[in-house]
């Protein structure tokens, strides 16, 4: 166990600077820093000193050693843009984006799994046919344009809801939650549904074709067999089993998620990485895209992390070993 | 109304918010498109920051609701005698929102920081050769050549306390890491920053020992950036921001169609125009013709320019919103050029002679290259554009792309024309003839934004006197030479002055200023 | 007393109803165990599943009565059919691999089942379960209880399965192949089981089977069913003793025997198709061509296998597991050696090492004159790749379901260039198949056109195909039916003896080997116990392992049969 | 006779799926319109001189002020609604099927040989695949437009803006062709005509692709559908984000990027148009998708 745990994490390193080394590889294609940073009356030649001073005239492998030797000691460097430190952007950023993501998972889940379920115990019906149908649609919706819908919808028209930002937010040692207002909750509804969406569909198809699968199995056969009652049967049996494959997807596209929040933080203004990194890119901010493209890929393999662990604690056979 | 009162009422019952609950009539939430990246003025200059901190920090001078130069923190100024230059008279009793009164030691500091090589403001001080502290309250800045202007120039050169940039290690701007004073403010302004999250919300309220008599009403004002377009608009009509700068063209009808909203337009200083590579030999882009630059040829600019139907491209894409420009300057702005208001007509037959006259009977292909996220329908603009040079023949081969490498481009020459808005920064016509008419001259630092190096020794010549020229009417008459020289070479092709398109709720009065800086000073919430 | 008339049960497809099984008539007693015997798509377990209630949809039982004393099962709506399930009939499923929630310990299935149908605590449920436990043969049973299946054993874990249909006393189970997943030791303590819960529990069994070895141990009354109707039915020493039935008969006569050695199987002509014998005369001739000269024996010194095992430490190497121990063993030309083993055994594993699959850690094998490389030390352009030729366990996987016969066939002949035209290949290739049997309008067909002895044959005339002078058979029949077990066992029979093949027979089955070896190796967790001319060994066993193997293995005695008629 | 009508078991499917059938007729009608777009459409929007800013924002036939010359109206620079979608979804989906094509040439490949292979060339693909992953699909495609920046002469950058986007869509889908390619592989490998092959001593190369591949097309397929869709919605939302292609080669996306200006201002038509011309589109292919799934996975039926 502790060695698989240590291997992941070599790995996990491996990823990591594979995806920094890579950034930042590519990083002088993105745009021109300086010229971002620097007022239309700057003359060239201040420029040019600027540009020597923040180390871009030289070789990007030296400028990727600088990066990672400094992230290794802790020092994430300042912005470009805001001259902040680096790893305090990120960190007030990544609350928002962890609830936007937890939630829209949340979502997925608590809608898809028994969508999931009903759609498969019922694989003809018409509400599994139109269900099927409904999430199809929404899959194939670019997600801006499902956001911007959204807030016309219920933020404009019908104003139930706010249009953009957190909301009412608490700082809980030092975590900036919006999960503990009222406000904050309708602030995240939108843009979880948003983001949401595709994993939702995801989740429920998943969810069926396992079910499907698992409803046919001999263990499954043999419950019915021996008249273990149905709730139990569809619940304790079929479901859990139907879990342990799909929490693996579901994990994968968590990182995606988390990765992917960029579209909706930037329709809700959601004051995420995602829309931290937008920025960045516009301002050509190196240090922040690094970092950011460092912590997403760290959330990656965290998460692949989790789910093999919980994988682990699901199914006992990778648990309990044979005692024969 | 009763969705504000629901809100409040939510808010009652998620206990923890309470610090939301001081929202009141005088709560004023605003929404721009850019975060301002510091709290620092003299770290970057770029109209975001110069703009939210007006609200915070003053200047000696300040600008009226009409853009004119009034006294500030120098409550008059005059020419030096016997050199170069010009003394400022301070205000007394003022103090900064620490309670630290103001000096001329203050002014003298923050003239050493915003010149020093750290500073990104330090081109305004370019033609200052020294300054002395004469007493507490006078101060002069010498400078190196007759500047009548100089004043003007420095409306956005804030003021900041010596003392508390010295104890807070905020001595110079920072630049490659953060100090002190990116994050924290103390100015002498009208406002104060309560607390700031970048990139998310900034608020702001009143300093209560401001020296000038408060014409708002303002008790807080909360600042946020709302980068998507559409989201901000449905911020406003969902009644969560009180107002907004600036607002889609296309959306105008909207707003104003709506109950309890209005917009506010006005011309913004910024000339829309392109530019061409003079100094090219050769076209980059072009599939027919590579062995020659027409553009060098003056007919064929002015082809160009009789091929734009601005008439057209303000109906369709700028929804009757745009004023048409003869020179790169708008109306109004001290120097324009009334003798030279006129701008060529849109005349695709006339565009057709020319090209023929020049020697292009059938066209030829050339490359336009143009931003998509830096001026109003930038992209648009150079698609409809591409499509009425291509009706005379002239093929634009159209490549958009964002801001962000698009000055590198121009300044590695790597292009046949483009595009360029400018907005003169001393409102004065000097101000672009500087850094886009003259040749480009690296030591001297002119000519700095020519991209195409457009040359006229006449125009290098007049640029300096115009710049020492005390007397109004000989200037302008310089001046007027300058745009004609230019108008004639069709050195630029000016197209029309940007739209300035703000919206707000119906009770919120304010002004509307052609920099568009948002002045919370001038905010009534009724 | 389960009372089956007339049943029938049809599932509508697209293509017309098609009836599994028709017009089934069955009794069973209380305390009986009534064999239901035949081969693959007669349709036994349809029975099975149509008693229960378990049907795949979309199959429905079409007409017929289905009583459990008085009850009409038939009359039942699902809810109560499906309290009726557990409590009064239940099941045994063929693999106790698969038939067990992985996920919930033993405890909690049989809590669940036992509360299920009866109203009593958890801890009066808990205690049930473990008596149950310990009864069936679970030692230690409250502590083990605790355990996940995948923690048993096979038999232990088809000894959970069973505690799982009995633990609400049902009046019948039905045991859909319960033992064929086991291993003939194991196999012989399942059915020791079932017989003692049937006489000391009245419970009527339904043991559905194809093994007739295991119907002549222990079923009293025997059903044989074939393309779903019932052939013959009657007590178990009657029907397979003397039956009247000529499907009876062939099905007796294709069961190997294991007590004795006979020369051919008499089949009944039906799979293997007529073929004229000169079509296959052009094969005939080219494979005779090139083998002609002396055959080819192999030997095995000294042969380890050892594969990493898991690892669960950075600091220790992970424990190797050794798949064969030093195995000596010596194929002579022109012989057959069946090597036989249970599951686990390594019979496999040396059938890998032989072919280069799999690399040896030890030991060297010599294969007639030459050394034989192994693992990747052997290049791809080695005669051996030619030579040694093999035979599959599973002949649905054994040929690529994306090919035509065609190209499976004339894949040897080009790559080993034994032919170069693309003509001839086919017409060679044609020849083959009749030579194995199959018309030769088969070369334009898909694998999954033909059934499974006939994509048999087509896997040996691939493999005659490369010329081989050594032919590896893993398992080739354990997945046919018996009868066609048979055609496939006369057809290796009859090439061998016309080719002077050299073959290594792999079986785990007994009787099978003691038909096809001259000589046999017994191997058992990666050693081998014993080997010996076949006559020798199965006359008079030496190793106290192989003993326990024949004693074992049910088997048919016609002769006791007949006796007790 | 059964056999026979097993073998095109798909077809019966087909021909008993409404579903399948309308997006059948969707998708094709869709794709003949891109196919035959030059000949369909009233302009060329690549042609600048075909349209004209003076007939910019005109609605729908069916709304007031329109002209019967546009059925379903202009967008802001006077383009034909019809003419743009059409070419449009012609750009999308030659992006799409050509980003499909390479992802799917560069996954399988790779997840062929690390299933085949095993061991560390596996671990190394997979750990590949992982940093791919954690790379956002913006990012892969800033970073495949920069280096072409850098690399290629200024002239054909404009031109090879299609191909750039391509790359960066394909880059972010192989991943999934990998993965599957992989896991079929390994189950194939267990298989015995695979082992008869190598046995033999066939070229990896020949069993990889000869052998196995045919073996594992039938998810290969269903991904290609789904990953299709998604190559679409990509580039639609890369083209939101501000990277995709310019306004002057209107994919559907950028049409819908363009037409997010209109939201609000009345010019409904210019949005919604393309984006239930897109969604007709995709929601086609997934269905397709779907039903080829029910095909190859008949226990799912």
């Amino acid at each position: 166990m502790v060695y698989f745990i240590l291997k992941r994490l070599v790995q996990s390193v491996f990823v990591m600077l594979a995806v920094a080394f890579l950034a930042f590889s590519l990083f002088r294609f993105v745009g021109d820093p300086i010229s971002q940073m620097t007022g239309v009356e700057t003359s060239v030649e201040d420029q040019e000193r600027l540009r020597e001073e923040l180390g871009l005239n030289d070789p990007f492998i030296l400028q990727f050693a600088r990066f990672t030797s400094d992230m290794v000691q802790g020092d994430f460097g300042f912005s470009y843009r805001t001259r902040q430190p680096v790893a305090e952007m990120i960190a007030d950023r990544i609350p928002a984006t962890l609830e936007l993501g937890v939630v829209a998972l949340l979502i997925s889940l608590i809608v898809g799994i028994p969508t999931g379920v009903y759609t498969a115990l019922r694989p003809r019906g018409i509400a599994t046919q139109a269900i099927l149908m409904t999430t199809l649609v929404g899959v194939s919706i670019p997600t801006f344009v499902i956001g911007i819908m959204l807030i016309f919808i219920f933020g404009v028209q019908l104003g139930w809801l706010p249009t953009f930002g957190r909301g009412g937010t608490v700082q809980i040692g030092g975590w900036e939650s919006s999960l503990f207002t009222v406000e904050g909750w309708r602030a995240l509804l939108l843009p979880a549904i948003t983001l949401g969406v595709y994993q939702l569909t995801l989740t429920m198809r998943l969810v069926r074709a396992e079910m499907m699968e698992v409803m046919r199995t001999d263990y499954i056969r043999f419950a019915i067999a021996r008249g273990v009652p149905m709730n139990k049967l569809h619940y304790r049996h079929a479901l859990s089993n139907t879990m342990v494959p799909v929490i693996t997807i579901i994990g994968l596209q968590f990182g995606g998620v988390i990765a992917f929040s960029i579209v909706t933080e930037s329709v809700f203004q959601w004051p995420g990485m995602g829309l931290l990194f937008l920025e960045s890119i516009r301002f050509v901010d190196i240090p922040v895209m690094g970092v950011y493209l460092v912590v997403i890929a760290f959330f990656f393999v965290l998460v692949n992390l989790i789910v093999d662990l919980l994988y682990v604690a699901i199914d006992p056979r990778l648990r309990v070993r044979d005692v024969q | 109304m009763t969705r504000r009162n629901l809100r409040q009422a939510a808010l009652l019952g998620g206990a923890l918010s309470l610090c939301a609950l001081g929202a009141s009539a005088e709560t004023l939430r605003w929404a721009s498109t850019t975060d301002p990246q510091t709290m620092d003025p003299h770290a970057v200059n770029s109209a975001p920051v110069l703009s939210f901190l007006n609200n915070v920090y003053e200047g000696l001078v300040r600008r009226g609701q009409d853009m004119s130069i009034e006294p500030s923190l120098a409550t008059s100024w005059e020419p030096l005698e016997g050199e170069n230059g010009w003394r400022f008279n301070l205000r007394q009793g003022v103090t900064f929102q620490d309670g630290a009164a103001f000096t001329a030691e203050d002014v003298m500091f923050s003239y050493q920081r915003a010149s020093n090589e750290a500073a990104d403001v330090r081109s305004w001080f370019a033609p200052v050769s020294e300054v002395r502290v004469v007493d507490d309250f006078t101060i002069d800045f010498v400078t190196t050549a007759p500047n009548p202007l100089f004043p003007d120039s420095i409306a956005n050169f804030m003021i900041l306390d010596k003392d508390w940039a010295e104890s807070n290690d905020a001595a110079l701007p920072a630049r490659d890491a953060e100090n002190f004073a990116t994050m924290n403010v103390n100015g002498t302004g009208p406002f104060t920053v309560a607390s700031r999250d970048p990139g998310v919300r900034t608020t702001l309220v009143p300093n209560a020992n401001w020296w000038d008599e408060a014409e708002h009403n303002v008790t807080e004002a909360i600042f946020t950036p709302i980068g998507n377009s559409a989201t901000g608009l449905a911020a406003l009509l969902s009644g969560e921001i009180d107002f907004i700068q600036p607002i889609p063209l296309q959306d105008v009808a909207q707003v104003e169609g709506r109950d309890g909203f209005k917009v506010l337009e006005g011309e913004e200083t910024r000339v829309i125009m392109f530019g061409f590579g003079h100094e090219h030999d050769t076209l980059l882009y072009s599939s027919d013709v590579t062995d020659a630059n027409p553009f060098t040829d003056p007919r064929v600019r002015l082809a160009a320019a009789h091929a734009l139907d601005i008439a057209s491209i303000d109906r369709v894409l700028f929804r009757g919103k745009i004023e048409a420009a003869s020179q790169l300057v708008p109306a109004g702005i001290s120097g324009y050029s009334e003798a030279n208001s006129d701008r060529p007509d849109y005349n695709p037959e006339r565009a057709k002679e020319l090209l023929a006259e020049a020697g292009y009977p059938n066209g030829f292909s050339f490359g336009l290259k143009c931003t998509n996220d830096r001026y109003i329908n930038d992209e648009a603009l150079c698609r409809a554009a591409a499509s009425m040079f291509a009706a005379v023949g002239l093929n634009a081969e159209l490549s958009t792309g964002p801001v962000r490498d698009y000055w590198p481009q121009l300044r590695a020459d790597d292009f046949d024309m483009y595009l360029l808005g400018w907005s003169p920064g001393t409102f004065d016509m000097e101000h672009p003839i500087r850094f886009l008419l003259h040749s480009q001259d690296d030591e001297k630092r002119l000519g700095s934004w020519n991209f195409g190096n457009y040359s006229n020794a006449r125009v290098d010549e007049l640029l300096p006197q115009i710049q020492q020229e005390i007397d109004p009417a000989a200037r302008q008459a310089m001046i007027d030479e300058v745009v004609s020289i230019t108008q004639d070479e069709v050195a630029y092709i000016p197209l029309y002055t940007q739209p300035l398109i703000w919206a707000a709720k119906e009770n919120v009065d304010l002004t509307q200023r052609a920099d568009n800086f948002f002045m919370l000073r001038w905010v009534t919430v009724n | 007393m389960l009372t089956i008339e007339n049943l029938s049960v049809k599932f509508p497809s697209r293509f017309g109803a098609f009836t599994a099984i028709e017009d089934v008539d069955m009794v069973i007693q209380p305390g009986e165990i009534h064999g239901l015997v035949g081969e693959s798509g007669a349709g036994k377990s349809t029975v099975g599943a149509a008693v229960i209630g378990l049907l795949q949809s979309p199959g429905y039982i079409a007409s017929g009565t289905l009583k459990l004393g008085d009850m009409d099962l038939r009359a039942l709506t699902p809810e109560q059919a499906h309290a009726m399930r557990g409590d009064r009939i239940s099941m045994i499923f063929q693999d106790p691999q698969t038939s067990l929630n992985p996920l919930m310990t033993i405890e909690d299935q049989l809590i669940e089942t036992i509360q299920a149908h009866s109203d009593v605590s958890t801890s009066a449920a808990r205690q049930r379960a473990v008596d149950l436990l310990e009864e069936i043969g679970i030692k230690n049973a409250s502590e083990r209880i605790k355990a996940y299946p995948h923690q048993f054993s096979g038999g232990m874990r088809q000894r959970v399965v069973i505690a799982l249909a009995i633990c609400t006393d049902p009046d019948v189970i039905i045991a859909d192949e319960p033992t064929t997943a086991l291993d003939v030791a194991v196999q012989s303590q399942v059915l020791k089981l079932i017989q003692r819960l049937a006489k000391d529990r009245k419970i009527a069994f339904m043991l559905i089977t194809h093994d007739i070895g295991v119907i002549a141990q222990i079923a009293d009354r025997v059903t044989v069913m074939r393309k779903g109707r019932v052939m013959e039915t009657g007590d178990t020493a009657q029907v397979l003793g003397a039956p009247k039935h000529p499907y009876t008969r062939a099905l007796m006569d294709a069961v190997p025997p294991l007590d004795h050695k006979i020369d051919r199987f008499r089949v009944p002509q039906e799979e293997g198709a007529e073929v004229e014998d000169a079509l296959g005369q052009h094969a005939e001739d080219w494979l005779l061509e090139g083998v002609r000269g002396a055959s080819t024996g192999l030997m095995l010194e000294n042969l380890s296998v050892k594969f990493a095992g898991p690892r669960t430490s950075l600091l220790r190497k992970p424990e190797p597991y050794v798949a064969l121990d030093d195995v000596t063993l010596t194929v002579r030309p022109g012989s057959i050696l069946g090597l036989v083993g249970e599951s686990g055994s390594g019979k496999s594993t040396l059938a890998k090492v032989v072919t280069g699959l799999v690399r040896p850690s030890g030991g060297t094998m010599t294969l007639g004159d030459a050394v034989l490389p192994g693992g990747k030390a052997r290049p791809r352009n080695h005669p051996s790749r030619q030579l040694v030729q093999m035979v599959f366990q599973d002949p649905y996987s054994s040929l690529n379901s994306r090919h035509r016969i065609r190209d499976i066939l004339s894949e040897p002949l080009w790559f080993y260039g034994f032919v170069k035209e693309a003509e001839a290949r086919e017409r060679l290739a044609e020849s083959m198949l009749a030579l194995v049997g199959m018309p030769p309008d088969a070369i334009d067909k898909y694998p999954h056109q033909f059934s499974g002895g006939q994509r048999q044959r087509i896997a040996v005339a691939r493999a005659l195909l490369a010329r081989p002078r050594f032919l590896i058979c893993d398992e080739p029949t354990s997945a046919l039916d018996v009868s066609i077990q048979a055609e496939i066992l006369n057809l290796l029979k009859d090439l061998q003896a016309k080719f002077g093949l050299t073959i290594l027979f792999i079986s785990h089955n007994l009787a099978v080997v003691r038909q096809m070896a001259d000589d046999t190796a017994v191997l058992r967790n990666g050693r081998i116990e014993e080997i010996g001319r076949t006559e020798d060994i199965y006359a008079a066993p030496q190793a106290d392992y192989t003993k326990s193997l024949l004693a074992l293995t049910p088997v048919m005695d016609r002769a006791m049969l007949q006796a007790r008629v | 006779m059964i056999a026979f009508l097993k073998r095109y078991e798909g077809l019966w499917l087909f021909v008993h799926s409404p579903a399948a059938i309308i997006a059948a007729i969707v998708a094709t009608l869709i794709i003949l319109g891109a196919v035959f777009a030059p000949w369909l459409a009233l302009v060329n929007p690549y042609d600048l001189a075909s349209f004209s800013l003076f007939d910019g924002l005109l609605p729908p036939v069916w709304q007031d002020g329109a002209n019967p010359k546009y059925l379903l109206g202009t967008d802001d620079q006077g383009r034909d609604m019809i003419s743009s979608i059409l070419y449009g979804a012609r750009l999308s989906l030659v992006i799409g099927m050509s980003a499909l094509a390479i992802a799917a040439v560069l996954g399988v490949g790779l997840g062929l040989a690390a299933g085949y292979y095993g061991g560390r060339f596996d671990a190394i693909v997979m750990r590949i695949a992982d940093v791919q992953l954690a790379l956002p699909a913006i990012l892969t495609a800033l970073l495949i437009d920069g280096i072409a920046r850098g690399v290629l002469p200024p002239s054909v950058q404009q031109d090879l803006r299609v191909a750039v986007l391509t790359l960066a869509i394909a880059l972010s889908l192989w991943v999934n062709f990998a993965r599957t390619a992989r896991a079929s592989t390994f189950v194939q490998m267990n298989k015995e005509y695979v082992q008869a092959a190598i046995m033999m001593g066939q070229h990896p190369v020949r069993v990889m692709f000869v052998h196995i591949l045919p073996n594992i097309l039938g998810p290969l397929l269903v991904i290609m559908t789904v990953d299709l869709a998604s190559a679409i919605l990509l580039e639609a939302t890369l083209s939101f984000l501000g990277i995709g292609l310019p306004a002057d080669s209107p994919s559907l996306g950028t049409l819908i990027r363009i037409g997010m200006q209109f939201l609000l201002s009345g010019e409904w038509w210019i949005l919604w148009i393309p984006t239930l011309f897109l969604v007709a589109l995709v929601v086609s292919i997934n269905i397709l998708g779907d039903f080829l799934r029910d095909v190859f996975n008949p226990r799912l039926r």
